[in-house]
C-alpha cells in the first residue's frame, strides 16, 4: 500500500498547488515534495524489514480482457531510483527559491506531474502501465520547457518532444510484439515484466533482435546515445533550470533503468549479438561528447555534453551485462543524479548573480566568494569521479565491467577519467581562478535556499563516497536479482 | 598500538576538518599550532607502532575500518596493513611532515591563505597516509588521487596566477593519465586474480601467466611514471615549483614523487615475476635520471634545479627498482627524502631572504648572511653528490652496484647522471653562496637569517642527511644492512647479491672519485673563474640553447597532444552541429518540403479528383484480374 | 441465354455504357453535363440489374432498379439545386473555374 | 431500432414546427428526442438482440454491434447539437433540423443495414442531406463549392457503389447480406470473377465514403468549405456511420473473401497515412489540417478492419476508436469554432496566444490534440493501441513501422497549434468569449476523453 | 437473316444506338444537345428493357428519366442559357488523356467482368417478374421498409432542394462567412 501512496501523494500534491497562488505554490510544493521523501524513506525502511512485504506491492486488474494491469512494485532497484527521484525533487523546488516564474502553481504543479510519472516509471512491474507512465513524463516536462524555457524554446523543446516519442512508439510496438508472444505455454497473454520476460526468452535471434533495437531506439534517444543525443544540449540549455534538473538528474535515469529492467532480461540474444554495437556507441559517445565539452564556451552547454559523456559510460556498463557493470551503472545513475542538479544549479547561481554563463566573461569569483568556490570545487570533484567522491564508485565499477566485456573498449572509456578532468578543471580554472576579466561582474554572497542546497548536494557527495556502502547492497542486490533472469 | 593505526590518518584529517572549517575564524598560529600537531601526534603513533612492530614476530597486521565497496566476488574493505614498508614510509610522511609543518609557519606566516595552507597540507598527509596505509590497491589508488588532488590544490594555492593555476592543472591532468594506467591495472589484477588485497593478491600471484602480469606490471608503471614524474609524463614537476616552498619541498620532492617507488616495492612480487617489465622499469629510469640530470646543468632558477635533480633521483631509484634492488630504492627514498626536503628548504629560506627571488643569477655571496641555512645545505650538497661518509653516498652507491650487477651499460649510465648531479648541486651552491652579492641593494639590506621555526627543521634535517647512511651500511663492510633486512619479508629474491668484493669497492672508488672531481670541476669553473649563467635572450650554442629550454619538450607535447585534441574538439563540435543535429533537423525540413509539394496535388479541380479516382480504380482492378 | 442473348452483352454493354459516363465526367467541364454523365453511369447500372433480374428471374433486382430511380430523381433536385445557386454566386458552372479550396 | 423511427420522427416534426410555429421549442425538444432515442437504444442493448432477428424480411436488424454503433453516433449527436446551437439561430432553422436528422437516420441505417438495399438507402439518405447542409452557406462561395464538389463526387462514387452492388446480385442473385455472406462461404474460392470486381467497386465506394487515399480528394476541400459545425458533423457522425457498414461488409459479408481485397486495402491505408500525415504538416487552416488529420485516423480504422483476425478485436477497436475520435473531435471543432467567431478565420495565426485569453480554452485544447496524436492518457493513444495490437498478429506488421513514423509526423502539426497557443503572442489581449453551454461541451468531452483514456474496458470489452 | 434471331438483331441495334448516343451525349458541345442524346440514349435502354419483359420498368424509365429528370436538366440549362459557344471545353490533351483512361477502365473491365458464362437462366415463371402484379407484391412486401424509408430520402431531397433554391432575403450570413 505504501508504494500506492508514493504514487498517489505527488498527484494529489500537484492538484493542491495548482489551485494555489504566489509563493503559497512554491511552500506548498516543498512541503508535499519532502513528504513524499519521507513517504520514500518509510518504504526503504520497510523494505529492509521485509522486502516482499505486501505493503511494497499494488496489483490490479486495469484491462483485464488484455492482461493489463496495474501493477507497481518496490525492489532494490526500484527503490533506489525512487530515492533519487524523491530526494532530488524537494532539492530541485527548493533550488528554484531565487527565481520568480509567472503562473507558479503551474510550474509547480507540473514538477509536482512530473515526479508523479517518474515514481511510476520506476516501479512499475507492468510492460503497459511502464509505458503509459514513460510518455506520462514526457507532457509535464514539454510544457515546463515550453512555458518558462529561453527564447527559441517553441523549436527546441518541439523537436525534443517529437524526438523522444518517436523513440517510445518503437518502443511501445517492441513491448506490444513481446506481449503478443507471452502466453505461449499458458495461452493467456499478459503484460507482466516476468511474462514478457519469458515471452523473450522464448524467441528466436531474429526476433529477439527486433525487439532490441525497438526497445534501445526509445532508451537511446532518451539517455540520450551518441547519435541520437542531438536534441539533448539544446534543450538543456533552453529549458529553465528546474526545467534541466529535472530532465538530467531523473528523467535521463529512465532511460538507463530501463536498460536494465526493461531490456536486458527481455532480449539475451540478441544482447550478445548486438551488444557490441550498443556499446561501442555509447563508448565513442564518451569520447565524443567529452571533446565537445573541452570547446564549449557557455557553462550549461559544457555541462550538458558532460552528461552525455557521463550516460554513455553508464550505458556501457549495463550493456556489458555483468555485476560490476550493472551495479555500477546503478551507483554512477545516483552519483550523476546528484551532481549534475549541483552543476546545474551552480551554473544557475552564475546566472543570476552575473548575468551570463559565458567562462570568457567569468572569472576571478573565487576571491569574492571562497564559500562558493569550495562548495563548487566539491561539486566537480564529484563528477570527475575522485575517489572519496559519490562518482568514484561507480566509476571504478563500471570500468571495471566494461573491461570484462573488452580491454580495449575499456581503456577507451577510460579516457572520461583524463577528458573530465581537462574539461572540468579548463571550466572551474576560467570561472572562478585567475583575477575577474569583467570588472562589471560582481559576486556576492549566496542566497539562503541555495547554500542550502549546495551543503546538502555536497555532503552526500562526500558522505556516499566515503560510505557508498548502504546505497551499494541495494544495488548489489538488484543486479543480482537481474542477472538471474538473464541468466 | 597497531589496532590503533586508523588514528594515525585521523589526526591530520581532524586537523584537516578543524582548519577547513573554522579556520578564518581563528588565529594564524592557533591553526598553524594545530596543523602542526596532528601531524606530530601522527609521527608519534607512527613511532610506537613501527617499534612495536619490530619486536613483533609477525611482520603483517591488517587493521579493517569498515568494509567499503562489495559487488559480488569483489570485495573491497577499507582496511589497512601495518608492515615494515608501510610503517617506514608512515615514519618518513609524518616525521618530515612534522618539520615541514613547522617550517611552513614561519615560511607562510604573512600570507593571507595561511590557514586554507595548512588546511591542505593536513589533507594531503592524510591522503599520503591512506597511500602507504592501505591494504589493497584499490585504497592506494584512493590516496593516489587524493594526493594528486592536494598537489592540484597547493601548486595553485596562489590562485590569482593563472601561470600557476596552469602548472596546477597540468600537474592534475598528467597524473590522471597515469592514474588510468593504475586503474586498469587494479582491474586487470582483480580480473586475474579475483581480488585486489595484497596479502591474497600476492600469495597466489604464481597463478597469472607472464603476458598477464607483465601487462600488470607494466599498467602500474604507467601510474608510477605519472605519479614520480617519469619520462615521458614528468614535465609537470618543474612547473609545480609554482606552489610554496614548503609544498615543493614535502609533495614534490619528499613524499608525494617517491608513491610510484612505494607502489613497485608493494607489488615487487609482479615485477620480480617479468623480466621484460623490470627492464623497461630499469631503462626508463635509467633515460629519465640523465635527461633531468642534463637539464639541470643550465637552469637559472633554484628551485628548478633542484625540481630537476629531484625528476633524476626519482630516475635512479626506479633504476634500481628496475634491476631489483628493491630495498636499495627505500633506501635512497629516504635518504633523498632527507637532503632533498633540506634542500628545498634551504632554498626556501634563501628565497625568504631573497624576497621572492629566486634566480641565482641575482644571489650570490648569501653564506655571510645566513650561517645555518649555509652550512645545512652544505651538507645537503654533498649528500646529494655522493661525497662518502653522506647519506647519499650509501644508498646512491648501493643502487649502482646491484645496477653494475645487472647490466654494466646501465650502470654507465647511472654514473654518469650522478656525476651531472654533483655538478649542478655545486653550481647551485656556488653560485648562491660564494662570490658577492648580485641582488638589488633593498635585496641586500633585507638580507637575514630566517626565524627559528625555519631553522630548525634544516638543522634537524641537515644531521638526519649526515648521518642517514647508517640505515643501510654495505654488507661488504661487514656491517648489517638494515633497510636491507628490514623489508626482507616483503620482497622476493631472485638473484642475491653474489658481486666480488673487490669488484664492490672499484665500483665505490670509481663513484667517489667521479664525485670529487666533478665537483672539483665545478669549483673551478664557478669559484675561480666566477664564470655566470648568461642572461636571459643572450646567444648562446645550439646544443646549450636545446637543453637550456628543457629539449622543448613542453612544446613537443603541446604540438602533438594538445593541438590536436583541440583541433579534433573543433572538428567533433562542427560535426555534431553541423552534420547529425542537421541531418536531424533535415528529416523534419524535407517532411515540411515534401508536405508543400504533395499540398500541390490539391489543385482543387473536380477533373483532376475525379483522375485520380479512376487511375486508383483501374490500378486495384488491373492489380486483381491482369497483371 | 436471356431469350437468345448471352448475359455478357448485357455485361458488356452496360460497361461500355458506364463508362462513357465516366469518360464524360472526366471530359466535360460543364457541371450539368457531368452530372448528367452520372446519370448515364446510374442508368448503366439499371440495365445490368434489370438483366440480371431476368436471368436470375427475380423480381428484386427491378425493384432495386425503382429505388436508383428515386435516389437519382433526389440527387438530381438537390443537384440541380445547388448548381442553380452556384450559378447564382459564380455566374457560371465550368468546374474548372470552382477552385478556390484547395492545397 | 425504436431509436431509428424517434429521429425520424424528429425530422418530420422539425418540419411541422415551420408550420405550426415552435420553432423556439424544436431545439429543446430534438435534444430530449435524441436522449430519449439513446435510453431506447440502450434498452435494446444485450438479450435476445445478440442473435439476429430478422425485421422487415431482414432489411435491417439491430444487434449488439450495431445498437453500439448507433449509440456512439446519437452521443455524438447530442454532443453536436450543443456545439451547433447557434448554428440554429439564422433562417431555414427547421430545414436545417430537419436535414440534421434525416442525415442521422441516414447514418443509424447504415449501423443496422441487412440489405444492400438499405445500404445504398442508407448512404444516400446520408449523403443527401450531407450535400445540402454543406452548401447551406448560400452566400459564402466556399461553402457553396464545397457542397458542389460534394455533390459530384459524391454521385460519381454512388455509381461505383451501384455498379458493385449489380455484379454481386448478379453472381449471387440475391441482396440480402446474410445470403451473400453464406454464398461466400460456401463457394469457398471459386467464385466468378466479376463478383470479386463487385466487392472492389463497393470497396472503392466505401473508401470514398471514409476518405481514404487515393478517393479522399474531396475531404479537405468539402471541410475547409462547409460551416465549421458540418464539418464537425462530417468527420464524426458520417464517419463514423461509414465506418459502421464498412466494417459490416468487410468482416461480416467479405470477411471470408479477404485475400482478394486485404492487400489493396494495406496498401490503401499505407497511402492514406503517408499523403495525409505529410499533407497536413504545412497547412494553415486549421480546419482543413483536421481534415487530413480525420483522413489519417480513417487510416487507422482501417487498419483494425484490415486486421479482421482475432475473435471480436476489430469490433472492439473500430466502435473504441470512432467513439475516441468522434469525441476528440468534437472538442476541437468547439474551440476552433469558437475562435473563428472571434477571429473570422480558422488560419493557425488565430490560436496565437490562447493560452492567456483563454486558458481553459487552450487547455482543452490542448488534451483534444494529445488524445488526436495519441498520447497516454488520453483516449487517442488506447485507441491506437488497440489497433497496433491486432495489427501485429498479422501479415501487416510493415504497416505499424509506417504508421509510427507518419505518426510521428502527426504530433508536428498537432503540436504547432499547441505552441501557437502558448508560446506565439498575440496583439490582441483581450479574453476569447465562449457560452456557457461550450463551456460545459468542453468540459465533458475534455473529461470523457480522460476518462476513456483511464478505464478504457468499459467500451473495450463490449464484445467477448 | 445470318442465323440472328430478332431478338438478337434487336439487340445489336438497339445497344448500337446507345452506344452511340451515349457518346453524342459526351462529345457535343451544345448542352442543350447533349440532353436530347441523352434523352434518346434512355428510349434505347428503355427498349432493353423491353427486350427483357421489364415492361412495367421500362415505362416507369420513360416517365422518370426522360419525362421528369430530363426535362429537369433541360429547363436548368435554359435558365442559365447555356449554348455551344458559351460552353468551356477542357483543353485537348485532357480529353484525349480522358478517353485513354476511359478505354484503359474498358479493358480492365473486360479483364475484370469475366466469369458470367456459366450463370444459367433460372427457368420456369420466366417473364412474368417485370409485371405489375408481382413487381408490387415484391415491393411492398419484401421491401417495404426500403419503400418507407426512401420516402424519408425525398422529403430529405425536397427539404435540401427547397432551402438551396430559395433566395433568402437577409443578407446577415455574409459576415458570418466559413463558420
Amino acid at each position: 500500500m505504501l508504494v500506492g501512496l508514493l504514487i498517489i501523494v505527488p498527484l494529489i500534491a500537484a492538484l493542491l498547488v495548482f489551485f494555489t497562488k504566489g509563493n503559497a505554490s512554491r511552500n506548498l510544493a516543498l512541503g508535499l515534495s519532502v513528504v513524499e521523501f519521507i513517504i520514500s524513506v518509510a518504504v526503504l525502511c520497510q523494505f529492509k524489514h521485509n522486502p516482499d512485504s505486501n505493503n511494497l506491492l499494488l496489483n490490479c486488474s486495469w484491462v483485464e480482457s488484455l492482461g493489463i494491469h496495474f501493477a507497481v512494485s518496490i525492489d532494490a532497484l526500484s527503490m533506489l531510483m525512487v530515492l533519487l527521484t524523491t530526494f532530488l525533487v524537494p532539492l530541485i523546488i527548493l533550488s528554484s527559491f531565487n527565481t520568480s516564474y509567472e503562473k507558479p502553481n503551474s510550474f509547480y504543479g507540473l514538477i509536482l506531474l512530473m515526479q508523479m510519472a517518474l515514481v511510476g516509471v520506476f516501479t512499475a512491474n507492468d510492460g503497459f502501465l511502464f509505458y503509459v507512465f514513460w510518455e506520462l513524463a514526457l507532457i509535464p516536462i514539454y510544457f515546463i520547457c515550453l512555458l518558462w524555457g529561453g527564447e527559441n524554446r517553441g523549436r527546441i523543446t518541439f523537436k525534443f518532444f517529437v524526438y523522444t516519442l518517436f523513440g517510445s512508439l518503437f518502443m511501445l510496438v517492441g513491448l506490444i510484439y513481446l506481449y503478443n508472444h507471452t502466453g505461449f505455454d499458458t495461452g493467456i497473454k499478459s503484460w507482466a515484466v516476468t511474462d514478457l520476460y519469458q515471452a523473450g526468452k522464448s524467441m528466436n535471434l531474429s526476433q529477439q533482435s527486433f525487439v532490441f533495437w525497438c526497445i534501445f531506439l526509445a532508451f537511446g534517444i532518451k539517455m540520450p546515445i551518441f547519435p541520437l543525443h542531438t536534441w539533448q544540449p539544446d534543450t538543456y540549455v533552453n529549458a529553465p533550470t528546474q526545467g534541466t534538473m529535472l530532465l538530467s538528474g531523473i528523467m535521463l535515469k529512465m532511460g538507463t533503468f530501463g536498460l536494465i529492467k526493461w531490456l536486458l532480461p527481455m532480449a539475451p540474444l540478441a544482447l550478445e549479438k548486438w551488444g557490441g554495437i550498443a556499446i561501442g556507441l555509447s563508448v565513442f559517445g564518451i569520447f565524443y561528447a567529452s571533446c565537445i565539452a573541452i570547446v564549449q564556451k557557455d557553462y550549461k552547454r559544457l555541462i550538458a555534453y558532460s552528461s552525455i559523456a557521463h550516460v554513455g559510460l553508464i550505458a556501457a556498463g549495463i550493456l556489458s551485462c555483468n555485476q560490476q557493470g550493472i551495479q555500477g551503472g546503478v551507483m554512477q545513475m545516483l552519483g550523476h543524479g546528484v551532481n549534475v542538479v549541483g552543476l546545474f544549479l551552480i551554473a544557475d547561481i552564475l546566472m543570476r548573480h552575473t548575468g551570463t554563463r559565458e567562462m570568457e566573461k567569468l572569472g576571478g569569483i573565487r576571491n569574492m566568494n571562497g564559500n562558493f568556490a569550495v562548495l563548487f570545487l566539491v561539486v566537480m570533484l564529484g563528477s570527475v569521479a575522485l575517489p572519496l567522491t559519490n562518482g568514484f564508485v561507480g566509476e571504478f565499477l563500471l570500468i571495471n565491467g566494461i573491461y570484462q566485456y573488452g580491454p580495449w573498449i575499456a581503456g577507451f572509456a577510460g579516457l572520461t577519467v583524463i577528458l573530465g578532468a581537462v574539461y572540468m578543471l579548463r571550466s572551474y580554472q576560467a570561472i572562478m581562478l585567475g583575477e575577474r576579466k569583467d570588472s562589471a561582474i560582481a559576486f556576492g554572497s549566496l542566497a539562503k535556499s541555495d547554500k542550502w542546497v549546495l551543503y546538502i548536494i555536497c555532503f552526500v557527495i562526500i558522505a556516499f563516497g566515503v560510505y557508498p556502502k548502504p546505497l551499494n547492497d541495494l544495488a548489489e542486490e538488484g543486479t543480482k536479482a537481474i542477472l538471474t533472469y538473464i541468466k | 598500538m597497531i589496532k590503533l593505526v586508523a588514528l594515525i590518518p585521523l589526526f591530520p584529517l581532524l586537523g584537516f576538518l578543524i582548519n577547513g572549517f573554522f579556520g578564518k575564524k581563528i588565529s594564524k598560529t592557533l591553526s598553524g599550532t594545530i596543523a602542526t600537531l596532528a601531524v606530530l601526534a601522527s609521527f608519534v603513533v607512527s613511532l610506537l607502532i613501527f617499534f612495536e612492530l619490530e619486536h613483533s614476530e609477525i611482520k603483517s597486521h591488517i587493521v579493517t575500518v569498515f568494509s567499503w565497496i562489495n559487488s559480488d566476488t569483489l570485495k573491497i574493505p577499507f582496511e589497512f596493513v601495518v608492515d615494515p614498508l608501510s610503517s617506514w614510509f608512515l615514519l618518513i610522511i609524518t616525521g618530515i611532515g612534522t618539520l615541514i609543518h613547522l617550517y611552513s609557519t614561519g615560511y607562510m606566516h604573512d600570507d593571507e591563505g595561511f590557514a586554507r595552507f595548512f588546511t591542505y597540507l593536513n589533507l594531503f598527509i592524510f591522503f599520503m597516509l591512506l597511500l602507504v596505509l592501505g591494504n589493497n590497491y584499490l585504497i592506494m589508488f584512493v590516496g593516489w588521487e587524493g594526493v594528486g588532488l592536494c598537489s592540484y590544490l597547493l601548486i595553485g594555492f596562489w590562485f590569482k596566477n593563472t601561470a600557476y593555476n596552469n602548472a596546477a592543472k597540468k600537474a592534475f591532468i598528467m597524473n590522471r593519465v597515469g592514474d588510468l594506467g593504475f586503474l586498469m591495472g587494479i582491474i586487470l589484477i582483480f580480473v586475474t586474480y579475483g581480488s585486489i588485497s595484497y596479502n591474497e593478491v600476492f600469495s597466489i600471484a604464481s597463478n597469472g601467466n607472464e603476458a598477464t602480469v607483465t601487462a600488470i606490471a607494466l599498467l602500474l608503471f604507467i601510474g608510477a611514471m605519472g605519479k614520480s614524474a617519469q619520462l615521458p609524463l614528468y614535465t609537470w614537476l618543474p612547473d609545480a615549483m609554482a606552489g610554496p616552498t614548503p609544498v615543493s619541498a614535502l609533495i614534490h620532492a619528499a613524499t608525494m614523487v617517491t608513491a610510484g617507488i612505494y607502489m613497485i616495492v608493494r607489488s615487487n612480487v609482479f615485477y620480480s615475476m617479468s623480466e621484460c617489465a623490470s627492464e623497461v622499469v630499469a631503462i626508463v629510469g635509467v633515460a629519465t635520471a640523465l635527461f633531468a640530470a642534463t637539464i639541470g646543468l643550465f637552469q637559472n632558477d633554484i628551485k628548478k634545479v633542484l625540481a630537476y635533480s629531484t625528476v633524476s633521483q626519482l630516475g635512479l631509484m626506479f633504476l634500481g627498482l628496475g634491476v631489483g634492488a628493491y630495498s636499495s630504492s627505500v633506501f635512497h627514498v629516504t635518504t633523498h627524502a632527507f637532503f632533498k626536503a633540506l634542500l628545498f628548504l634551504g632554498a626556501g629560506s634563501v628565497i625568504h631572504a631573497m624576497g621572492g627571488e629566486q634566480d641565482m643569477r641575482k644571489m650570490g655571496g648569501l653564506s655571510k648572511h645566513m650561517k645555518i641555512t649555509f652550512l645545512t645545505m652544505a651538507v645537503a650538497t654533498l649528500a646529494i653528490s655522493g661525497v662518502p661518509g653522506f647519506s647519499g653516498f650509501f644508498s646512491k652507491d648501493e643502487i649502482l652496484a646491484h645496477t653494475y650487477e645487472h647490466s654494466p651499460t646501465l650502470w654507465f649510465f647511472g654514473q654518469v647522471a650522478s656525476m651531472l648531479t654533483a655538478f649542478y648541486m655545486f653550481r647551485l651552491f656556488f653560485l648562491t653562496f660564494f662570490g658577492k652579492f648580485r641582488g638589488t641593494h633593498e635585496q641586500e639590506h633585507h638580507l637575514h637569517e630566517s626565524p627559528g621555526s625555519m631553522t630548525f627543521p634544516l638543522i634537524v634535517l641537515g644531521v638526519l642527511s649526515l648521518v642517514g647512511g647508517v640505515l643501510g651500511l654495505p654488507e661488504f663492510w661487514g656491517a648489517t644492512n638494515w633497510m636491507h633486512h628490514h623489508l626482507d619479508s616483503l620482497i622476493i629474491h631472485k638473484n642475491p647479491s653474489t658481486l666480488p668484493h673487490d669488484t664492490e669497492w672499484i665500483l665505490m672508488g670509481i663513484a667517489t672519485c667521479a664525485a670529487l672531481v666533478t665537483i672539483y670541476v665545478a669549483y673551478v669553473i664557478y669559484r675561480q673563474r666566477n664564470i655566470l649563467p648568461l642572461p636571459e635572450g643572450a646567444k648562446m650554442p645550439a646544443l646549450q640553447k636545446t637543453i637550456y629550454n628543457k629539449y622543448y619538450v613542453d612544446e613537443i607535447y603541446d604540438a602533438i597532444i594538445r593541438k590536436p585534441l583541440d583541433v579534433m574538439s573543433d572538428a567533433y563540435k562542427y560535426i555534431d552541429t553541423k552534420v547529425i543535429d542537421s541531418i536531424v533537423d533535415g528529416v523534419g525540413s524535407t517532411v515540411v518540403g515534401i508536405s508543400s509539394l504533395v499540398r500541390k496535388v490539391q489543385t482543387g479541380h473536380i477533373g483532376l479528383y475525379i483522375f485520380g479516382m479512376v487511375i486508383g480504380i483501374i490500378t486495384i482492378l488491373f492489380y486483381t484480374f491482369i497483371k | 441465354m436471356l431469350n437468345g442473348i448471352p448475359i455478357n452483352y448485357y455485361i458488356m454493354l452496360s460497361a461500355v455504357l458506364f463508362i462513357i459516363g465516366v469518360i464524360g465526367v472526366m471530359a466535360r467541364r460543364n457541371a450539368i453535363i457531368i452530372f448528367m454523365c452520372i446519370e448515364l453511369m446510374l442508368n448503366a447500372v439499371n440495365l445490368l440489374l434489370v438483366a440480371f433480374s431476368t436471368l436470375h428471374n427475380d423480381a428484386s433486382g427491378q425493384v432495386f432498379v425503382f429505388f436508383i430511380m428515386a435516389v437519382a430523381a433526389a440527387e438530381v433536385a438537390v443537384g440541380l439545386a445547388i448548381l442553380s445557386m452556384v450559378y447564382r454566386n459564380f455566374k457560371t458552372i465550368d468546374i474548372d473555374l470552382l477552385s478556390r479550396l484547395k492545397n | 431500432m425504436k431509436g431509428l423511427f424517434i429521429i425520424s420522427a424528429l425530422g418530420i416534426l422539425a418540419m411541422l414546427a415551420e408550420i405550426f410555429k415552435f420553432k423556439k421549442l424544436l431545439y429543446p425538444i430534438v435534444l430530449i428526442g435524441i436522449l430519449g432515442a439513446y435510453a431506447t437504444n440502450f434498452m435494446e442493448w444485450g438479450g435476445e438482440n445478440n442473435i439476429s432477428i430478422p425485421m422487415f424480411n431482414n432489411m435491417i436488424h439491430f444487434n449488439d454491434m450495431s445498437l453500439a454503433f448507433s449509440g456512439i453516433i446519437l452521443v455524438t449527436a447530442f454532443f453536436w447539437f450543443i456545439l451547433a446551437n447557434d448554428y440554429f439561430e439564422q433562417d431555414h432553422v427547421t430545414d436545417h433540423f430537419a436535414l440534421v436528422l434525416f442525415a442521422l437516420v441516414g447514418a443509424l441505417m447504415l449501423t443496422s443495414f441487412r440489405n444492400m438495399t438499405t445500404l445504398f438507402l442508407g448512404i444516400e439518405i446520408l449523403s443527401i442531406p450531407m450535400y445540402v447542409l454543406a452548401a447551406s452557406r448560400k452566400r459564402d462561395l466556399a461553402s457553396n463549392e464545397a457542397g458542389f464538389k460534394y455533390l459530384i463526387m459524391g454521385s460519381f462514387a454512388s455509381g461505383f457503389l451501384l455498379f458493385g452492388i449489380a455484379l454481386i446480385y448478379g453472381a449471387t442473385g440475391s441482396f440480402d447480406l446474410m445470403a451473400i455472406r453464406s454464398y461466400v462461404g460456401h463457394a469457398n474460392g471459386d467464385l466468378p470473377a466479376f463478383f470479386y470486381a463487385g466487392i472492389l467497386m463497393i470497396l472503392v465506394a466505401m473508401c470514398f465514403k471514409v476518405s481514404a487515399a487515393p478517393f479522399h480528394f474531396w475531404a479537405p476541400d468539402v471541410y475547409e468549405g462547409s460551416p465549421t459545425v458540418i464539418t464537425a458533423l462530417m468527420s464524426t457522425i458520417v464517419k463514423t456511420a461509414a465506418f459502421a457498414a464498412f466494417i459490416q461488409l468487410f468482416i461480416v459479408v467479405f470477411g471470408k473473401a479477404s485475400e482478394s481485397w486485404s492487400m489493396i486495402l494495406a496498401v490503401i491505408i499505407a497511402l492514406s497515412l503517408v499523403i495525409s500525415n505529410i499533407t497536413a504538416a504545412t497547412q494553415q487552416s486549421v480546419k482543413r489540417m483536421l481534415a487530413y488529420s480525420s483522413i489519417s485516423h480513417a487510416a487507422f480504422m482501417l487498419m483494425a478492419i484490415l486486421a479482421n483476425s482475432r475473435s471480436f478485436d476489430s469490433f472492439n477497436a473500430i466502435i473504441y476508436y470512432s467513439l475516441a475520435y468522434s469525441i476528440g473531435s468534437i472538442a476541437s471543432f468547439t474551440v476552433v469554432y469558437n475562435v473563428s467567431k472571434a477571429k473570422g478565420n480558422t488560419n493557425i495565426e488565430a490560436f496565437n496566444g490562447l493560452g492567456k485569453r483563454n486558458p481553459f480554452m487552450a487547455a482543452c485544447m490542448v488534451i483534444a490534440m494529445l488524445s488526436l496524436a495519441g498520447i497516454p492518457i488520453t483516449a487517442g493513444f488506447f485507441a491506437k493501441y488497440f489497433v497496433f495490437s491486432i495489427m501485429i498478429g498479422t501479415s501487416f506488421k510493415w504497416l505499424i513501422i509506417l504508421a509510427i513514423l507518419t505518426s510521428a509526423v502527426g504530433v508536428y502539426y498537432y503540436f504547432k497549434v499547441i505552441i501557437a497557443m502558448y508560446f506565439k503572442q498575440d496583439e490582441s489581449q483581450e479574453e476569447v468569449k465562449m457560452e456557457t453551454s461550450h463551456v460545459l461541451l468542453l468540459a465533458i468531452t475534455t473529461l470523457f476523453t480522460i476518462a476513456l483514456g483511464l478505464v478504457p474496458k468499459y467500451v473495450i470489452e463490449i464484445f467477448g | 437473316m445470318l442465323g440472328l434471331t430478332i431478338t438478337q438483331w434487336l439487340f445489336g441495334i438497339l445497344s448500337f444506338m446507345a452506344i452511340m448516343f451515349a457518346l453524342m451525349v459526351v462529345f457535343t458541345r451544345n448542352p442543350v444537345n447533349s440532353v436530347l442524346y441523352l434523352v434518346l440514349t434512355f428510349f434505347c435502354i428503355a427498349g432493353h428493357y423491353l427486350l427483357l419483359n421489364a415492361q412495367f420498368l421500362a415505362v416507369v424509365h420513360i416517365v422518370v428519366y426522360a419525362g421528369a429528370i430530363m426535362v429537369l436538366f433541360l429547363f436548368i440549362i435554359m435558365l442559365m442559357n447555356l449554348n455551344a459557344d458559351t460552353e468551356p471545353r477542357k483543353h485537348i490533351a485532357t480529353r484525349a488523356i480522358a478517353g485513354v483512361v476511359g478505354g484503359v477502365l474498358l479493358f480492365v473491365m473486360v479483364g475484370a467482368l469475366k466469369g458470367a458464362e456459366q450463370l444459367q437462366m433460372v427457368q420456369g415463371g420466366a417473364s412474368q417478374i417485370g409485371l405489375v402484379k408481382n413487381l408490387g407484391k415484391v415491393l411492398f412486401s419484401e421491401f417495404l421498409f426500403p419503400f418507407e424509408i426512401a420516402s424519408i430520402l425525398l422529403l430529405a431531397a425536397l427539404v435540401g432542394a427547397i432551402m438551396i433554391g430559395k433566395r433568402d432575403t437577409n443578407i446577415n450570413s455574409k459576415e458570418t462567412i466559413n463558420n
